[in-house]
C-alpha cells in the first residue's frame, strides 16, 4: 500500500539555531510578544510502498538515519499517516 | 608527473579552474566522473568547489554516496592525499572523513568576499609551501559555511592540531573578520596525519598572477612536493 | 471564407467566445486578423497560441517600428537582433554573445522565484548560441527601504539572482540597483548575461531540413506560468495579483546540466538549432524556430514529459516550466543526442518534425489541436504606432527648481551617500559569487567588472547602466545618458565599447505621455550608439510597468560589453597610493537640474539633466583606453550620481574590502568659473571621470588629452591612509574624514535591511 | 500559559519541488524502493506565550500569513502542543 509519511528534522538542542534567532527577533519586531525558543528545520513529505504502516516507518527511519538528518547536528522525527 | 584526480560530480562547478591550477603547479590533473569507482591510479584526490546535486537537502549529504567516494575513501584510508575544497569539504565531513559539519552561515545569506586566513599547519599535504602563521587573503564563495562541531570534537581538534585554516582580523578590516560564524573561526581542517584537508576558501581562483597575487598556488605546490617526496601513499 | 487548415477542440476545450477572445487579451482587431487568417475560428489551443505569441512580450506590436531604427551594424557584428543573443566579434576567432532581459513582473509577485527564472532565462539564450556563459550583471530597481513589503522585495530579488548564478558556476560581475517610489509594487529585475565561443561554433535557432526531429531535452513541463507571456503585458492590479498564475520555480541545478548537455551537443555538431522554451514555452520556441528557417512544424503534445497526469495541449504549449530546451536535429542524429543528455542525467524526447507546408501544427494523440500558417503566427500581429506626446506634467517637471541650495555642503555628501541609490552595493553583492570560474579581473565594485576570457591575454568589460531620473526628466537626453554612461564605466577600465543590448522598462505603450517617454528614450540611446560605435545587437522590452499609483519612472536601462586587450593592463576604480595626483578629465558646467543632489537632499526630482556630449563622451572614452594601454592611469572612476563629491569620496573609501582608505585634498580654486558650489560639488555633467596618477606621468597624461580636445584639470593630490577627504574652493572648505564616510556608505543598506523584518504578507 | 507550537510549510502541489525531486532520486539511488512525491519545505517549533492552546494557535496562524510561509508559493499546517 502507498503511505504517506511526514518526517522532521530539528536541529539538536543545544546547537545554535541562527535562523531560529533571526525569526524570533523578526517576530518580535512585528509585534508578535511572547516568541521564544525558535528552531528551524526541515519538513520533509514523501509517500512510500510498504506492506504496513510500521514497515513504512521503519524504512523512513532508515532513510533518515543513512541521508535525510545529518547525525552530527540534527534530530528527526516521523509521522506516519494512518488512513 | 604527479597524477591528480580532480572529482566532478554532477553541479560540481569549480573542476575547470581546479585542473587548471593542478597543471600550472606541474601536476597532471585528470578529471573524474562520479559514476567511475576507481581514481585512475591517482597520487591524490581533489573534491572542488560546487554545488554538487544542487546542495539540496545538505551540501554534500548527496554526493557522499556517489560512486566514486569508495575510491576516494580508500585512497584516504590508505593514507593518500585527500583534499575538500568548499563544496568537497562539506562532502568530506558528511562523509565522515573529518569531523563536524558545515552549516548555514549565521548571517543566513551567502558570502563571496576575500577572507583573511591564517596557516595554522604547514605539514599537511597542501601547506608546506606557506610560511608558519602566514596570513593570506583569499576569496571564499558560500552559503553553508559555518563550521560545527560538539564541544569534545573541538577540543580534540583544537588538541589535535587538525585546524588548517583559521580566519583572523588584519588591520583595517571593517567586515566580520569570520564571515560565517563558523566555531573557534574554523575556515579549514586536516586529519590528524594531515593527509585528509578540506577548507572553505578557493585557493584555484588566485593562481594566476596576472588577475592579482597567487596567494593560492601554493596550495598546489605544496601538494605537488608533498607528493614527490613520496609522503602520501 | 475557407479554412486554410484544419483543426478541431481537443475533448473537453470551451469553445471560444468573445468572452474568451478578452480573457486571452486579444482586442478586436486582433481577432479579426485572426480569423481571416485562419479562414475559421480558432480553437482555444489555437487562441491561447496566438495571445502568447502576439503578446507585446513576444510580437512587439508597439515598439517594433521604433526598434527598427537602432543601429546595429559593424565590423565587430556577428549576430544582430533577431536570435537568441546578440554576438560580437573578438581577437583570434573568439566571439562574446550577450543579452539582457526582463523579470518584472514575476518577480512583483514572488521575488525568490521570479529574479532567480530570470537569471536562468537569460543564461539559456545565451549558452544557446554555443557561447559558455561567463559572467552575469543585474539591474535592479525597487521602492524605498522604508516600506516592509519592499524590503522583502529586495531581499528575495538579491537572493534569487545570486542563487541561481552561484549554484550554476557563474560570476556575477556587475549591476546596479537604484530605489525610487514609482517602483513600490512593481520592481524592476533586468539580468545580462555574458558567454564566450569560438566564432566559427556559433549556431543559429532556425529550424531547417524537412524531416528534422525536435526534441526537447531538461525538465519535464508542468503547469507552471501559464500564460506568463500575456501577463507580463498587463498592468500590475490588484487583480492580476490574485490571478497570481502557477509561479515557475527554478532549478540551478537541473540548468547546469542543461547547459553542459547543450555546449556538447552544439559544440559536438549533433544539432541542427536550439533554442530555450522561455516565455510561452514551447509556443514560442517551435513557432520562431520554424519562422525563422522559413518551414511548418508539426508537435504531438502527448509526447511531451509533463510532471503531472492530464495536462491538456493548451497547457502544455503555454507552460513556461524552466530549464527546458527545445532541439532540432536530423533523424540519424537522435540515439547520439540522447546518449550526450544521459551523460548528464537528462532526458531527451522527440516530440514532433519540421514540415514543408509552413503550417504550425499541434496533434495530441493522432488528434489536430492547432494548425496556424506559421510565419503569420510569428509575423501577423497587427502593429501599432500609439500617439506619442509629452505631457504637461512632464514639460513642467523639467522646469522646477528647488527652493533653495542646502545651506551645509559637506553634510550634503553625507547625505548623499547614506542614500541607498548611491550607497555601497556590498550588501547585494556579497551574495553574488564573483570570482568562480577564476576569470574575474575586476569583482564587482568596480566601475565595469572584467573578465578575462581563459586562455587569452584580452577581456571582456562590461556594464548596465541607467540613469532613470533623467531619462523621466527629459528622455531623449536620458537615453543617450544610459548609453554614455555605460560607455564610461567600460572605458574607465581601460577597455574599448564594443556593442550594447538594452531592457526597456516602461509604462503603458497605449498612454501617449509613457509612449512618447519611449520613443525619445529610444531616439537617444539609437544616436548614442551610432556616434560611438556600439552597435545595439539586442535587447528586450517589458511594457506595461505601472501600479496603481502611475506608471515607473522609464527605464531603459543599457547592457554594454567592451574590449580590454591586455588583463593585466585593467585599470582598478579606487586611489591607491598616497601623493598620487588627482585628475579631473572632462569639463565641468555645474548642471545640478536632475541631480541625486536635488533629489535626495533637496526632496525636487526636477529640472534638466545636464545635456549630453557625445563628442566629448568619444574623447573622454578613447583617452581613457589610451592611458590605459601606455600604464599612465593609477585608477580611473567616473562621474554620475552625486558628481565630483560622490566620486571624490568613493575614490577615497576604496573597494568594497579595502583594508586602506586614503584621504585626499583636492582645491577646486584654481578654475576661475561662474559655477556654483553645488555645482562644483554635485553637478552630474557628463563625459567626466576623476582619475589618479603618479605625479611624474601628469604632463604626459595632460598632452595625451590635449590631443584628443579633453580638458585634464589637475586637482590635487591622494593623502594619507585613514585621514580627511578635503575639498577648498577660494574661502571655502569642506572637510570629511574618510572613515567617517565609508561607514556612512557602507551602512546605508545593511543598516535599513536590518532595522525590521521583511513581511511577505503586507501587500 | 507557554504553549509549544509546530509549524509545517510545504510548497504548494503544482509547484516544482527540485529538492524534493534530488531528494527522491538519491533515495532510489541509495536502494530505497517505491519512494515518490517527495516535498520538501519547512519546520519550524516554538514556544508560545498565550491564554490558550487556541489562542496560541490562532496567534500563530497570523505569523504564518505574515513572515513564515511565503503565500504565493507554501502552504501551512500548525500543530499546537496540548499539555
Ligand atoms: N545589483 C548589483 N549586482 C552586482 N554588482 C552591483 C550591483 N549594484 C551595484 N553593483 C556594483 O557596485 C558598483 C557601483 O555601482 P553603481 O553605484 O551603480 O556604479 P556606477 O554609478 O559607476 O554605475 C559597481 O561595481 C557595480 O557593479
Ligand atoms: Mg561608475
Amino acid at each position: 500500500m502507498k503511505i504517506r509519511v511526514h518526517v522532521r528534522i530539528i536541529p539538536r538542542t543545544g546547537l545554535l539555531d541562527p535562523e531560529g534567532q533571526a525569526i524570533a527577533h523578526a517576530l518580535s519586531a512585528l509585534g508578535f510578544a511572547g516568541v521564544g525558543d525558535v528552531r528551524v528545520g526541515k519538513a520533509i513529505e514523501m509517500t512510500v510502498e510498504a506492506t504496513s504502516p510500521d514497515a513504512a516507518e521503519a524504512s523512513v527511519r532508515t532513510m533518515c538515519e543513512r541521508l535525510l538528518a545529518n547525525p552530527v547536528t540534527e534530530d528527526f522525527s516521523i509521522k506516519v499517516e494512518r488512513a | 608527473m604527479t597524477r591528480v584526480a580532480v572529482v566532478r560530480f554532477p553541479g560540481s562547478n569549480c573542476e575547470t579552474e581546479t585542473l587548471a591550477a593542478v597543471a600550472r603547479a606541474g601536476g597532471d590533473a585528470m578529471l573524474v566522473d562520479y559514476r567511475e569507482t576507481h581514481l585512475r591510479h591517482a597520487d591524490a584526490v581533489i573534491l572542488p568547489g560546487g554545488f554538487s546535486y544542487g546542495d539540496y537537502l545538505r551540501s554534500g549529504a548527496i554526493a557522499r554516496f556517489a560512486p566514486v567516494m569508495t575510491a576516494v575513501r580508500a585512497l584516504a584510508d590508505a593514507g593518500g592525499a585527500v583534499l575538500g575544497i568548499c563544496n568537497g569539504f562539506q562532502i568530506l565531513c558528511e562523509a565522515q572523513l573529518l569531523p563536524g559539519a558545515l552549516q548555514r552561515n549565521a548571517q543566513q545569506r551567502f558570502a563571496s568576499r576575500p577572507v583573511d586566513v591564517r596557516i595554522e599547519r604547514t605539514d599537511t599535504i597542501c601547506t608546506s609551501d606557506y610560511a608558519a602563521d602566514e596570513i593570506i587573503r583569499i576569496p571564499i564563495a558560500h552559503g553553508e559555511g559555518r563550521f560545527v562541531a560538539d564541544p569534545d570534537t573541538l577540543d580534540a581538534l583544537e588538541l589535535d592540531h587538525c585546524v588548517m585554516l583559521r580566519y583572523v582580523p588584519v588591520d583595517g578590516t571593517d567586515a566580520p573578520y569570520n564571515p560565517n560564524g563558523s566555531m573557534n573561526d574554523i575556515a579549514g581542517l586536516c586529519n590528524p596525519a594531515g593527509t585528509i584537508v578540506g577548507f572553505m576558501p578557493h585557493p584555484e581562483r588566485r593562481v594566476d598572477p596576472a588577475l592579482g597575487p597567487g596567494v593560492g598556488q601554493r596550495f598546489f605546490t605544496s601538494l605537488m612536493s608533498r607528493i614527490a617526496t613520496g609522503v602520501a601513499a | 471564407m475557407t479554412a486554410v487548415a484544419i483543426a478541431e477542440p481537443f475533448p473537453g476545450e470551451r469553445p471560444v467566445t468573445n468572452e474568451i477572445v478578452r480573457e486571452h487579451k486579444l482586442n478586436p482587431t486582433e481577432y479579426r486578423a485572426i480569423l481571416d487568417l485562419l479562414g475559421r475560428t480558432p480553437t482555444l489551443t489555437e487562441l491561447g497560441i496566438f495571445s502568447a505569441l502576439w503578446s507585446e512580450h513576444c510580437s512587439y506590436k508597439h515598439t517594433k517600428s521604433v526598434l527598427r531604427r537602432f543601429p546595429v551594424d559593424g565590423p565587430q557584428v556577428v549576430q544582430g537582433p533577431g536570435e537568441n543573443a546578440g554576438v560580437l566579434r573578438l581577437p583570434d576567432g573568439w566571439a562574446v554573445a550577450f543579452k539582457i532581459e526582463s523579470h518584472n513582473h514575476p518577480s512583483a509577485v514572488e521575488p525568490y522565484q521570479g529574479a532567480a527564472t530570470g537569471v536562468g532565462g537569460i543564461l539559456r539564450d545565451v549558452f544557446t548560441m554555443g557561447a559558455r556563459p561567463v559572467a552575469v550583471l543585474n539591474s535592479l530597481r525597487l521602492g524605498p527601504l522604508d516600506d516592509a513589503r519592499n524590503r522583502y522585495l529586495f531581499a528575495g530579488i538579491v537572493r534569487g539572482v545570486g542563487d541561481y548564478g552561484n549554484c550554476m558556476g557563474i560570476p556575477t560581475l556587475g549591476g546596479e540597483v537604484s530605489f525610487a517610489p514609482c517602483y513600490t509594487g512593481n520592481p524592476l529585475v533586468n539580468a545580462m548575461a555574458v558567454g564566450v565561443l569560438r566564432e566559427a561554433e556559433l549556431i543559429t535557432a532556425r529550424a531547417h531540413g524537412v524531416g528534422n526531429i525536435l526534441l526537447t531535452v531538461g525538465a519535464r513541463t508542468g503547469r507552471d506560468g501559464i500564460h506568463g507571456a500575456s501577463f507580463a503585458s498587463e498592468d500590475l492590479s490588484a487583480e492580476s495579483q490574485k490571478r497570481r498564475p502557477q509561479v515557475q520555480v527554478g532549478d540551478p541545478f537541473t540548468e547546469k546540466l542543461l547547459l553542459e548537455a547543450s555546449l556538447e551537443l552544439i559544440t559536438g555538431g549533433f544539432i541542427v538549432a536550439i533554442q530555450d522554451m522561455g516565455a510561452a514555452g514551447l509556443t514560442s520556441s517551435s513557432a520562431e524556430m520554424a519562422a525563422r528557417g522559413g518551414v511548418g512544424v508539426e508537435v504531438d503534445t502527448s509526447k511531451v514529459p509533463t510532471r503531472e497526469a492530464g495536462m491538456t495541449p493548451y497547457e502544455i504549449m503555454l507552460s513556461e516550466s524552466q530549464e527546458r530546451m527545445l532541439v532540432v536535429a536530423e533523424p540519424h542524429r537522435v540515439d547520439e543526442i540522447r546518449a550526450v543528455c544521459q551523460k548528464w542525467d537528462l532526458d531527451a524526447t522527440a516530440i514532433g518534425q519540421v514540415t514543408d507546408d509552413g503550417i504550425f501544427r499541434v496533434v495530441h494523440d493522432g488528434r489536430v489541436v492547432a494548425a496556424i500558417p506559421g510565419q503569420e503566427l510569428v509575423d501577423g500581429c497587427p502593429m501599432y504606432s500609439p500617439p506619442a506626446e509629452e505631457s504637461d506634467v512632464a514639460r513642467s517637471r523639467r522646469a522646477l527648481t528647488p527652493a533653495a541650495d542646502a545651506r551645509d555642503l559637506a553634510d550634503a555628501l553625507e547625505r548623499l551617500l547614506d542614500a541607498p541609490s548611491i550607497a555601497s552595493k556590498r550588501w547585494v553583492f556579497e551574495q553574488y559569487d564573483g570570482t568562480v570560474r577564476a576569470g574575474s579581473v575586476m569583482p564587482p565594485g568596480c566601475d565595469a567588472g572584467v573578465v578575462q576570457v581563459a586562455g587569452t591575454s584580452f577581456g571582456i568589460a562590461m556594464t548596465v547602466d541607467c540613469n532613470a531620473r533623467h531619462v523621466l526628466l527629459d528622455p531623449y537626453q536620458g537615453g543617450m545618458g544610459a548609453v554614455a554612461e555605460a560607455a564610461r564605466n567600460i572605458a574607465c577600465t581601460g577597455a574599448r565599447p564594443l556593442g550594447v543590448t538594452d531592457c526597456l522598462n516602461f509604462g503603458n505603450p497605449e498612454k501617449p505621455d509613457i509612449y512618447f517617454q519611449f520613443v525619445e528614450a529610444c531616439r537617444g540611446i539609437g544616436d548614442a550608439c551610432r556616434a560611438f560605435g556600439t552597435p545595439v545587437t539586442g535587447g528586450n522590452v517589458s511594457l506595461y510597468n505601472q501600479n496603481p499609483a502611475g506608471a515607473i519612472d522609464p527605464t531603459p536601462t543599457v547592457g554594454m560589453v567592451g574590449l580590454l586587450a591586455d588583463v593585466t593592463m585593467a585599470v582598478p576604480s579606487h586611489f591607491r597610493v598616497s601623493g598620487d595626483a588627482i585628475l579631473l578629465l572632462g569639463e565641468t558646467r555645474g548642471h545640478v537640474g536632475g541631480s541625486a543632489y536635488w533629489a535626495e537632499v533637496l526632496n525636487t526630482v526636477g529640472g534638466a539633466p545636464p545635456p549630453v556630449d557625445l563628442d566629448a563622451e568619444r574623447a573622454l572614452q578613447q583617452f581613457l583606453a589610451d592611458a590605459a594601454d601606455r600604464a599612465l592611469l593609477r585608477s580611473a572612476h567616473d562621474l554620475s550620481d552625486g558628481g565630483l563629491a560622490v566620486a571624490l569620496a568613493e575614490c577615497c573609501i576604496g573597494g568594497p574590502w579595502a583594508t586602506k582608505r586614503y584621504g585626499a585634498t583636492v582645491d577646486l580654486g584654481r578654475h576661475a568659473d561662474t559655477v556654483t558650489d553645488a555645482g562644483w560639488l554635485f553637478g552630474e555633467d557628463g563625459a567626466r571621470a576623476l582619475a589618479s596618477c603618479d605625479p611624474a606621468h601628469v604632463a604626459e597624461l595632460q598632452r595625451l588629452a590635449h590631443t584628443h580636445g579633453l580638458a585634464c584639470h589637475f586637482l590635487g593630490l591622494v593623502g594619507d591612509a585613514d585621514t580627511d577627504v578635503i575639498v577648498q574652493r577660494d574661502d571655502r572648505t569642506w572637510r570629511w574624514p574618510v572613515n567617517r564616510l565609508r561607514r556612512i556608505y557602507l551602512d546605508a543598506i545593511p543598516r535599513r535591511m536590518a532595522a525590521a523584518p521583511s513581511d511577505a504578507g503586507v501587500d
